[in-house]
């Protein structure tokens, strides 16, 4: 078994994917290290939904202004072009679909792209649904980053969510530290598998099936974050 | 008389708040919370309180002293866990159901309110459906798409953070501090906003994000 | 029978009503002119439904801003404290109840407070409605001023409206050239009745039941405008 | 690539609007006609349009030459009176069943338009309630309040002028310019603004009225 993708590289597969223009929300943990990742020369506007259009990179210490800070409460900076919107119209700006894509992370995703990501039922612990239902719904794409398997070697990739719904039929991709897949009509479909591991072994820690795209290719990424 | 909604104290401005008001709560990531006029609301001392505010543990808003001294009969918010693995005090009360909570995604909980200043009682959104926190509610598809209805959010109080205000109650945000401060403004029948300065001279207009029509008081804190 | 008042002395009737503090929002025509004639001191806001919040005097004509108007389309100057919305947000303020009193123009008004104000049945003119609904629903408080009578001497207090509602149950005070009428769950209450007019002369210009209110006074204007 | 959204001519902005578009028109009250753009699509010339236009006859706007050049299919707007007694060009043509009229009381006509860039696919309002432009709609009772269904609108263009933009799209508009501009900029899959400056310099972010991503092409026009 190669080694899998660990959290930056992740984060940098899902970010090659992120065209030119594009207004992108990324999600607390992973997602947000996408920022880190894009190509060069890249020109996007990342939203938060505080209101924050055209995040930059986070504030260095001398240059911390408190009152500019993104949905995660990191202190940000403004972009070249940037501005700031109230919440109502920030979450008009996401349901409205005029975020390009939302990527989220994930407890488990659907074959015909149910997303859960926001309940974890850990007992007594108070519920924090936050943006998440707003983005998977109103984006105009949802791709999630996640581990493939849970801590315990459980699939995250189902027939049917266990967990509490974030939105239904939402994912249109998801990234895993093993494969990168399309979630279709036909249901998973592993567009890049993680160079050397087979695809008997992908589908063995997948809980529904999935198909090789035609012409799949080895998923590949640079030495990266403390994986690297 | 000429308009001046500039008040000396938090205090003042909070004197007439009552038992089980609905108080909104402005803030979000880290940026406007409206603590001063949270410390005074709590030592003003006002019971049953129904709190609409965005989280209700997040460790920068003093929602968390409102909670912790049992004035909170119900919070409506998008977040109600504390971070780390023990329980907050928030969610020890939650468990022992000694407060209610009403959980409501981010963007339905900020367009309810918007919708209760706006005048519009209810709408729907694609929001939610099929989602355990859209059951029980009326659900229709419009257009292709499967969504819920939700109904506005009125209150009686808003306590808005903001950087500058004047004396006729305009305000100006500073970045990100504006987040829940507009829609609250409209949607409470008494808005009271805290501002580092409170001006004599009118904000210019192309700086006024909150037109004074929408905020009854403010006080200065300074911050 | 005396000298009904004229457009501007209905207006300044209408104008002394206002109390200080109040946001204020006046229709095209006569309720337009209450606006100059406020009495002295009074700090008010006006309200124009295309964001205008705080429409000062009319613009001097060396001091023009050709992107400065009101809903009626006149070059208007901005009062200290002004600033200016979009349409979406000046409407929710209208429907959200901030407006304090709407003074409207009128064709009809009913006993129950039904209000036409937008359809004359003109032939083959196109319809104009304009914010005229929002207003009278939205406002906290709804005032109408109108001749009493229409040119050919009908009344225009009626029973039931006869043209196309404006909205149902949203007038609370009528000011016309020969009375100042509430309008209340007892129909309409007369509480000033032109200086020198009888009961009964207001009643046969007059198209539902109208009673006197207790200590109901004489309606008088000073001379304005060019019937003053 | 950076972007910048800045085209050269009012006719390569709109060189792609297609037929039987629906189209939102800015300006209300002499302020913020798109007249560049409404100019430049009389020449393109696409049929059959569905224009959203505040009034369908102001003569400061140029919607009436679209009408007149015989372009447009249905109007959706709040007025559709001309001024004076005798009949503007759209009323002889509404008159003769050759045009049609959707009259909208003009809050709900723009909270529709907001909506519909808000993704909410319809809402209940107060207003109309009980009044003929409320025939045959749906109506219900809500917190007391008499209401009835109103849906979105959304469509395939908008036209918004303006006063500044930059490169990004972001927009600022000039006193009461601004009315319609921003929901109409939301509502629209392709929105094209007409403004008197296009700068390469970004617009202070606190000037920001219309953010760039609501915004797809701008044209500098002056004036």
């Amino acid at each position: 078994m190669p080694q899998p993708l660990n959290r930056d590289q992740m984060a940098w597969r899902a970010a090659q994917d992120i065209a030119d223009g594009m207004v992108v929300n990324l999600g607390i943990g992973i997602p947000v290290l996408a920022s880190d990742h894009l190509p060069a020369g890249r020109d996007v506007f990342f939203q938060s939904e505080n209101g924050v259009i055209g995040v930059g990179p986070a504030a260095a210490p001398d240059g911390i202004e408190p009152d500019l800070v993104d949905a995660g409460s990191r202190k940000v900076t403004l972009r070249p072009g940037g501005s700031i919107i109230d919440s109502a119209w920030s979450f008009a700006m996401i349901r409205g679909g005029h975020i390009d894509v939302t990527i989220l992370g994930a407890f488990e995703v659907a074959a015909n792209g149910d997303l859960a990501n926001w309940d974890a039922r850990v007992p007594d612990k108070g519920p924090l649904v936050g943006g998440a239902m707003d983005l998977a719904v109103g984006a105009k794409a949802t791709w999630v980053i996640m581990e493939h398997t849970t801590r315990d070697g459980r699939p995250r990739l189902l027939e049917a969510c266990t967990l509490p719904l974030t939105a239904v039929r939402c994912v249109q991709r998801v990234y895993t530290d093993l494969a990168v897949i399309d979630v279709t009509a036909d249901g998973f479909i592993a567009r890049e598998l993680l160079a050397g591991m087979s695809l008997e072994a992908l589908r063995a820690r997948t809980g529904a099936a999935i198909t090789p795209a035609p012409g799949c290719r080895p998923l590949v990424a640079p030495a990266l974050g403390h994986g690297g | 008389m000429p308009i001046d909604k500039r008040v000396a104290t938090a205090a003042d401005a909070l004197r007439d708040v009552r038992d089980e008001a609905t108080v909104f709560i402005t803030g979000f990531g880290g940026a406007g919370f409206a603590n001063v006029l949270l410390r005074a609301l709590c030592e003003h001392g006002p019971k049953d309180l129904t709190l609409v505010v965005n989280s209700a543990t997040h460790p920068a808003s003093l929602t968390h002293e409102l909670i912790a001294a049992g004035l909170v009969r119900k919070v409506i918010a998008s977040s109600g866990r504390g971070r780390g693995a023990e329980l907050s005090p928030f969610e020890l009360l939650l468990r022992d159901g000694r407060i209610e909570l009403e959980c409501v995604p981010q963007g339905t909980f900020a367009e309810r309110i918007r919708a209760g200043g706006a005048g519009i009682p209810a709408f729907f959104t694609p929001v939610g459906f099929g989602t355990d926190l859209a059951r029980g509610k009326e659900t229709r598809t419009i257009a292709g798409r499967d969504c819920v209805l939700e109904e506005a959010i009125t209150g009686d109080l808003a306590l808005v953070r903001a950087d500058i205000a004047d004396r006729y109650g305009n305000l100006a945000f500073r970045h990100a501090q504006m987040n829940f401060g507009p829609a609250m403004a409209t949607a409470a029948s008494l808005t009271v906003a805290e501002v580092r300065e409170a001006h004599e001279a009118p904000i210019p207009p192309e700086r006024v994000q909150v037109p004074g029509v929408f905020v009854d008081r403010v006080v200065a804190v300074g911050g």
